[in-house]
């Protein structure tokens, strides 16, 4: 597929979003847009496909649009093709979701104008090969995404959100604009071709690393610029807070991909060490978050910062390992970095539409009013579940083939040469291990508070099963997460290309391998087949069941539960979601959070209730965010004074002014 | 011919800036009226001999407006805003006495210096009036800011503008000080009515006093 | 005759200076605002017609690449304020705001600012300029005060005070260029001619041109409202009617930093000056901050746009001083963009505040509930003026914080500061009126969308697509700017 | 017909593991029983407590999902297999590289994680505090696991279990601090993974302090059968894990001859001897701990892994 063909698509989706405008009202309008999206959103998932399979030769364009004397340029090689491939499978899921969603809400005049064009914003950031048509396409994507967070804008929570997204969003546009800047040069350089001739002094080269860290980690949600995301991703439209979560952290991804990999040069090792460490901070600090929520959609909002910080761990294993010219270890640490970020948008996108689909039938986010969900809408519950096993990196699901190579990598930095990064990989390597545990804890508490047990409140009896096209999106994204778990070295092979052009080598092919299992780096060394496994599991219990019902006995009978004898038919007595966490809380919120629990136990035969109050911070709040807006607020209530002056006062300003400035002038030369 | 035009021309530029000071002295309204009088009535002298020796007729017409307008018809209806508003009659300082002779003295010294600065190529004609004429404009200025009184801050301004009409006339063979002055009165009597309509009893800075305590609030 | 007022020319001062007259004897005023809209058209014609027939240079006129972009720019916007003030006039009517008599003096008025400002933009003689722009300030301080109400009439004198003095020290500027002229360009008219001035430049005395400057700047540096030269500028916006505000932030402030820029160019030419770039990039900085701050405790609607236009005129006088093509290009495209954006958002503003019956922005919420095009209209002004995607002030201030970082990265951090400062100033207050639960409102209005679409469209077009023969000659009137 | 004897040997080792678990768990009891003096129960007791279990019919809650009914096989049949992908008396087995150590580690982390999904099925209190008390374990065990296997692969070179144990045969392992650390944090995670004394006490009901129980505590008949030899087969595991990482002696290597293998199975034994002896000697002789300072005993192990990651840099071989 030529270039041309994904441009056209982005302006057939744009053309969508000014049609949803001028057919608003109609009924119709959901399905058209919806349907056009998912139409669009798979012919770009199948070009994108060809174009990672066939491996064409990178491809451009330059439309006479934009920066005028730079014009727009576009490209599409295999990073590009390779994200493209990544976003359109979120988007033709939400999209499928989206439609079927639109069955239960009718009218979304707020919702179907942004979502096309959403989408656009990100597949155009994808293509773009100049600075402009890249921060351009980004910022109307922020855009995008903040008109579709503002959708329910009644609430003032949401409003909040979408205020805080936005003053970040454009900050970390700056922060890139400049690192952008630092590229291009005086001359202004604007577009990539240049850039990576061009190359810059070490100095230069750290100032563009820090610029993108946090102009690519704001929108990706790297600790401690995530604090926008939580509020954000939660306030959206389930299917959108999906490609939020699911697709648009990846764009974020791609941009700092693009720019450290391919337009920077040849990295300095201590790049590395702070990707590294901002990953694995990022990681453990974002899945701690998630296990203190009770609110679903937050909590797997969290659950994103968590992921973007594994996937950052890769890439930064991989740029050490590029520094110090080890192109293999690099391709291995890449293609697991890469290989997360396509996994992770997968289930998150799956989880996202399954909070979605309880969203829709009980009105609920919060976990505490949740609960047995399992019996009123089982198909849900099962993806639902599938997602949950596959984001706790557990086997065979796809979540735990990504964490696995990155274990992989992280047990080849050993032979690196620098003593900092010996001693740091084990390190990350431990907060990985760490993060993983807890976010099995936590989707043990997700799955467990929401979908199993009693019903909480009367919503939740009242609930049924969503539509099938909700569930047919769902079960497709749970499908492919089997199947990436049990054929990992299929993906593995895809992503060679990207790899190659990356860092100038590749991982060894997979699919030649017997029983196709995968084997980074020697059969030897390591090897995992998650096939194998499944067929394992799969065998012996069926073979354990069938034993079990022949030789002895298939009876069962219900009853009332046991529960060591005093059942309480009360619901409220089922641990909640908050409970469950107590003793995580308890281990790790002590310094985490600085949580402080308090008991108020009174004396024997009073008659007030014994009460536990629990206080916790967000250090990163109060430590970063609060200062800030203390000191706007404080240096605008201090200039205020000057709207008050006489204008006796005011003359007196000028007539300083001149006098300064003749002063100046007279002490000249 | 020479000599002597130069020395009255320089001599009259002089007599301006002392009228300033006086001007910055008084602290009577009547009496400020008075001394602006003179200061036009200088200017008038200063810029006719201007147009005598640069032999630039026009120049005469600017004399006659200075004269007419500044040393006649502003401070009678000045007179008659005071008696009709009934302005108290003493001029309030904000700045004591003698700071503001003291900043005087440094405006005059700072404007000498910027002028100074300028390359002697420049005729020393030009080059003395300008001095004369900045240091004329600083002092009219330091009067607006240093004076809370709406008359005083008037003359303060029209002092300014003296300064200005001065350095015009002395800049040889100007073309269009006759439309500058003209434009200029415009300004002054724009003002002049505006305190009379709008009744601004005491200071500029406000219409009327109750007005300005009802939308501080507002104004944000 | 036409040594003095070449023929093309005549047009846009005749036309502006006659309808006025008529505008004045005019007694019924449902005839006037269609003929202000008239001449305004006629007038942004004739303008147009510069393209083609560019009038010889005479003593007193000039039109060159520079001024073109200038007037053609205020002659759109005045013709399109004109279509927007018929409507906005006719709801002030109805309201009682406004007497016909008072609407008689106010159409006159407009017209003899047109003519006001033409003259400044097309003057080849600095001391005509000054008139011209001395007019002009005399005629908005009238329109500011139109009003009469007690608020009105202060910001009007304030504006009037500070005006003056400004005026008075660009004249002394002026003469001090004349003086420093002298001795290379003779006496008479010539010295006074901007073209001559600026052919002759180097060889004047550097010691009274930096002295000249030094006036000029802050004379006319306070009619462009950089701080803290500003204190007119916000007051006049909110208290005056609001196709005055746009006029002003629109048109008026341009015209001002015009003056600035052809004696920064007569500077530029001698080399022995200092260089006029710092002082202008410093007091544009200096504004954005401020500006910047300042938006964050504004109550009045109003009065926050015109916080954002001190702002932006901030931005542009900075580029200006950086210099540079790209910064000058930069500059040229943000003023444009911005003379387009604000006059639209005060176009909008002025009917949200009509259909609010206040301009407080505690009282307006929920906009785009209750009127979708004038709330999503605000919305998009807002975005375009905060410098989003795709709207052209993106592409300006894409150029010009990347030129400054990449040049003099010192700079960029409070130009940087500055700008997200005021993006989250602005989107907070937006985000209240825009969206939200709404307020009620007082009054129906029959608001004249056109203009606004038609300004917002500009600006969308200018952000994606600039065309090339606009490019070519931007880039080269920047490399006109040095 | 290297293939069929490969073939037999995993399937020997399978059958093996699964014939062992009770003997082991029954052997535990028996000896803990004599040190306190009891006669105890028989030694195949376990055999005949899972056929009777097996044979009664299943009593299932009535607010219980299908979950509740499908966990116990997939519970046994992960940690059946990770067991059998243990080498015991012989390495190089057939499927040994389908997955390596830190895949053993997820199979029993999913078997875990479907667990405490079961326990919280029913909605019951009990079930919701054995999950999360599990859960909470959990999130320290498994960093340390996966940090000894750090230790362990980085010290000979791979994650594969065949590998590392005819390393450690060979001399070039030699003897480490951090093999030692590896090896207490090895015992202490193992502890807490079998709920065993100090951390949880598999004797018990005492509501208030059990972990595992309460998590099958709904459970019984053929599940709670399936259930119970899940545990274990789990004990099993990581005392042969304990044993073919660090004491791999007398283990039979690829392509050895039947006789080697018989001395494999023997030397397995007595290992598993040995390590229920030591087991029940430890249990006899120290208390349950109270749940919170269960966090502290498993981070010991945590840390210590830690630590002997990081020496491995710094020390040499003695």
């Amino acid at each position: 597929m030529p270039i041309a063909f994904f441009l056209q698509c982005d302006a057939a989706l744009l053309v969508l979003s000014v049609a949803a405008v001028l057919l608003r009202g109609r009924p119709a309008v959901a399905a058209i847009v919806y349907g056009g999206s998912l139409a669009l959103s798979v012919l770009l998932l199948g070009g994108a496909l060809g174009r990672l399979i066939a491996d064409g030769s990178p491809d451009g364009v330059a439309l006479p649009l934009g920066l005028p004397w730079v014009g727009s340029h576009f490209r599409l090689d295999a990073l590009s093709a390779f994200f493209l491939v990544v976003i359109n499978l979120g988007s033709a899921s939400a999209s499928l979701y989206g439609l079927g969603h639109s069955r239960h809400e009718r009218s979304q005049p707020r919702v179907l104008p942004f979502f096309p064009a959403f989408l656009a914003g990100m597949n155009l950031v994808l293509l773009a090969d100049d600075a402009f048509t890249l921060l351009a396409s980004w910022e109307f994507m922020s855009l995008a995404s903040w008109a579709l967070v503002m959708a329910r804008h009644q609430q003032a929570d949401n409003a909040r959100a979408g205020y805080v997204y936005i003053v970040m969003a454009s900050f970390g546009t700056m922060a890139l604009l400049l690192a952008f800047a630092l590229l291009a040069g005086p001359l202004g350089a604007y577009m990539f071709a240049t850039m990576r001739e061009s190359s810059v002094t070490p100095g230069v080269a750290g100032l563009v690393l820090a610029l993108v860290l946090i102009g690519a980690g704001s929108k990706a949600g790297l600790v401690p610029l995530h604090v926008w995301l939580p509020l954000a991703h939660p306030a959206a439209p389930s299917h959108v807070s999906a490609l939020m979560s699911g697709a648009m952290t990846k764009v974020a991804i791609y941009a700092f991909v693009r720019i450290v990999f391919d337009l920077l040069g040849e990295p300095a090792w201590w790049w590395s060490v702070a990707v590294l460490t901002l990953g694995g901070v990022t990681a453990v600090m974002g899945v701690l978050y998630a296990l203190m929520q009770h609110d679903l959609k937050r909590l797997l909002a969290y659950h994103t910062v968590e992921n973007i910080g594994i996937i950052y761990i890769g890439l930064g294993l991989a740029l050490a390992f590029r520094a110090f010219d080890m192109p293999a270890a690099a391709a291995l640490a890449l293609t697991a970095g890469l290989l997360h970020t396509f996994n992770h948008s997968v289930f998150k996108s799956l989880l996202f539409l399954g909070a979605g689909a309880v969203l829709t039938a009980t009105g609920e986010r919060d976990m505490e009013h949740l609960g047995g969900l399992i019996h009123r809408m089982p198909q849900t519950a099962f993806a639902f579940l599938v997602g949950c096993v596959a984001i706790s990196a557990l086997p065979p699901f796809n979540g735990f083939v990504s964490e696995w190579l990155t274990f992989q990598a992280i047990l080849v930095s050993p032979q690196l040469p620098s003593w900092g990064l010996k001693m740091l990989a084990p390190a990350v390597g431990a907060l990985l291990a760490l993060s993983a545990a807890l976010a099995a804890a936590c989707f043990i508490k997700a799955f467990g508070v929401t979908f199993l047990g009693r019903p909480r409140t009367i919503a939740v009896e009242r609930a049924h099963e969503t539509d099938r096209l909700s569930i047919a999106a769902m079960f497709a994204l749970a499908a492919l997460c089997l199947i990436a778990g049990i054929l990992p070295g299929v993906f593995i092979d895809t992503l060679a290309p990207v790899v190659q052009t990356l860092v100038g080598d590749r991982m060894p092919a997979q699919i030649g391998i017997d029983w196709l299992s995968i084997v980074p780096i020697a059969e030897s060394r390591s090897s995992y087949n998650g096939l194998l496994v499944f067929l394992f599991i799969a065998a012996s219990a069926s073979l354990a069941a069938v034993a079990i019902h022949r030789l002895a006995s298939d009876a069962v009978r219900t009853a009332p539960p046991w529960d060591c004898g005093f059942p309480d038919p009360n619901p409220t007595t089922q641990y909640t979601a908050t409970s469950f966490a107590g003793p995580i809380r308890r281990v790790y919120g002590a310094f985490a959070f600085q949580a402080r629990e308090r008991v108020d136990m009174p004396a024997p035969g009073e008659l007030r209730p014994a009460r536990l109050t629990v206080e916790m911070h967000d250090l990163v709040w109060e430590f970063v965010y609060d200062p800030i807006t203390r000191l706007v607020e404080f240096l605008a209530l201090k200039l205020n004074r000057l709207q008050f002056l006489t204008i006796r006062q005011y003359l007196s300003i000028v007539v300083g002014a001149l006098v300064l400035l003749l002063l100046v002038l007279a002490s000249w030369s | 011919m020479k000599g002597i035009a130069f020395d009255l021309a320089h001599l009259l530029a002089g007599a301006l800036v002392l009228v300033s000071f006086m001007l910055l002295y008084q602290n009577r309204l009547y009496s400020l009226l008075n001394v602006f009088a003179l200061q036009a009535v200088v200017l008038t002298l200063s810029v006719a001999w201007q147009a005598y020796i640069q032999r630039a007729p026009h120049l005469y017409i600017t004399a006659a407006i200075a004269l007419a307008f500044k040393a006649i018809v502003i401070p009678i209806a000045l007179h008659r805003i005071i008696a009709r508003l009934g302005i108290h009659r003493e001029v309030e300082n904000v700045v004591g006495l003698g700071p503001t002779m003291i900043a005087a003295m440094a405006l005059v010294a700072l404007s000498m210096v910027v002028m100074l600065r300028v390359n002697a190529g420049a005729d020393p004609l030009a080059r003395e009036d300008l001095a004369f004429a900045l240091s004329v404009v600083m002092l009219g200025l330091l009067m607006m800011v240093t004076r809370s009184n709406a008359v005083s801050q008037v003359v303060g301004f029209m002092s300014l503008e003296n300064g200005l009409i001065l350095a015009a006339a002395g800049a040889k063979g100007m073309p269009l000080v006759v439309e500058i002055s003209v434009a200029f009165s415009v300004l002054v009597a724009f003002i002049v009515i505006g305190v009379f309509l709008f009744r601004i009893r005491e200071r500029f800075d406000t219409v009327d006093i109750e007005a300005l305590d009802r939308f501080q609030g507002a104004r944000q | 005759m036409n040594a003095l007022l070449p023929e093309g020319t005549a047009a846009i001062l005749v036309i502006p200076a006659a309808t006025a007259a008529i505008l004045a004897l005019t007694p019924s005023y449902r005839a006037s605002a269609p003929l202000n809209v008239l001449s305004s058209f006629l007038t942004f014609i004739t303008a147009l017609s510069l393209f083609v027939r560019r009038p010889q240079t005479g003593p007193f006129i000039l039109v060159d690449d520079l001024n073109i972009v200038f007037i053609v720019l205020n002659t759109f916007v005045a013709f399109t304020t004109s279509v927007f003030s018929a409507s906005y006039i006719a709801h002030e009517l109805e309201t009682g705001r406004l007497t016909p008599i008072r609407l008689r003096f106010y159409h006159a008025m407009y017209q003899v600012l047109l003519f006001a400002m033409n003259l400044a933009l097309i003057a080849n003689n600095i001391g005509l300029m000054w008139v011209a722009v001395e007019m002009a300030t005399l005629t908005t301080v009238l329109m500011v005060g139109v009003y009469r109400t007690p608020e009105a009439i202060e910001a009007a004198w304030k504006y009037f005070i500070l005006g003056s003095v400004g005026i008075a020290l660009a004249l002394f500027g002026t003469i001090l260029v004349y003086i420093a002229a002298r001795p290379t360009v003779g006496e008479g008219l010539d010295g006074m001619v901007w073209s001559v001035l600026v052919a002759h430049a180097s060889a004047f005395d550097p010691a009274q041109l930096n002295l000249a400057f030094v006036f000029l700047m802050l004379g006319y540096g306070t009619k462009v409202g950089l701080a803290p030269l500003h204190a007119w500028l916000p007051d006049a916006h909110a208290e005056g009617p609001t196709p005055i505000s746009a006029v002003l932030s629109g048109l008026l402030l341009n015209v001002a930093l015009y003056a600035v820029l052809r004696f920064k160019l007569l500077l530029d030419a001698n080399p022995g000056a200092v260089a006029p770039g710092p002082l202008m990039a410093i007091l544009g900085l200096v504004s954005l901050v401020f500006a910047a701050f300042m938006l964050y405790r504004r109550r009045d609607i109003k009065r926050m746009f015109a916080y954002s236009s001190i702002e932006h005129m901030g931005i542009i006088t900075f580029a200006f001083g950086l210099g540079g093509p790209i910064a000058n290009f930069a500059g040229l495209l943000h003023m444009i963009m911005h003379s387009l954006t604000k006059s639209a958002i005060f176009f909008t503003v002025g009917h949200i505040a009509q259909v609010k019956g206040t301009q407080t922005i505690a009282d307006i919420r929920g906009l785009t509930v209750t009127h979708p095009l004038l709330g999503w209209g605000l919305v998009a002004g807002v975005f375009a003026i905060a410098g989003l995607p795709p709207l052209g002030i993106f592409t300006s201030e894409f150029l010009v914080v990347s030129s400054t970082f990449a040049r003099s990265p010192l700079l960029a951090i409070p130009l940087v500061a500055g700008l997200l400062i005021a993006f989250g100033a602005l989107l907070l207050r937006l985000q209240g009126m825009a969206f939200g639960e709404p307020s009620r409102d007082v009054a129906p209005v029959k608001a004249s969308y056109l203009p606004i679409a038609a300004h917002l469209g500009l600006v969308l077009m200018a952000g994606i697509y600039l065309p090339a023969p606009l490019v070519v000659w931007f880039q080269h009137v920047a490399s006109l700017l040095r | 017909m290297v293939v069929i004897g490969e073939l037999a040997v995993q399937i020997a080792q399978m059958l093996v593991v699964l014939l062992l678990a009770p003997l082991l768990i029954g052997f535990v009891r028996k000896v803990k029983a004599r040190l306190l003096r009891r006669r105890g129960p028989p030694l195949l007791q376990p055999y005949r407590d899972l056929v009777r279990l097996a044979r009664k019919e299943a009593v299932i809650a009535n607010s219980a999902s299908w979950l509740f009914r499908f966990v116990p096989y997939l519970v046994f049949a992960a940690t059946w297999v990770s067991a059998s992908l243990v080498p015991t008396f012989a390495t190089g087995l057939l499927y040994s590289w389908s997955a390596d150590l830190i895949a053993i580690i997820a199979l029993l982390g999913s078997a875990r994680f479907f667990l405490a999904l079961a326990g919280m099925d029913v909605g019951t209190s009990f079930g919701g505090i054995g999950s999360s008390r599990e859960a909470m374990f959990a999130t320290l065990a498994e960093p340390a696991l996966i940090m000894i296997v750090f230790t362990l692969a980085l010290v000979a070179g791979s994650t594969q279990l065949s590998t590392i144990a005819a390393f450690m045969t060979s001399p070039a392992a030699g003897l480490r601090v951090s093999l030692g650390m590896a090896l207490i944090a090895l015992v202490i995670v193992a502890l807490a993974e079998n709920a065993r004394i100090p951390v949880d006490n598999p004797a018990t009901h005492l509501e208030l302090t059990m972990v595992h129980e309460a998590m099958v505590l709904e459970y019984s008949g053929r599940h709670l059968a399936l259930l119970e030899l899940a545990s274990w087969l789990k004990l099993l595991l990581y005392v042969s894990l304990i044993a073919c990482l660090f004491a791999p002696w007398g283990i039979a290597h690829e392509g050895k001859n039947f006789g080697a293998q018989a001395v494999g199975v023997l030397t397995y034994v007595s290992k598993l001897a040995g390590a229920g002896l030591s087991l029940a000697l430890f249990e006899t002789t120290i208390a349950k701990m109270r749940v919170f300072r269960v966090p502290e005993f498993v981070g010991v192990a945590l840390m210590l892994a830690f630590l002997a990651v990081l020496l491995l840099f710094v020390s040499v071989s003695l």
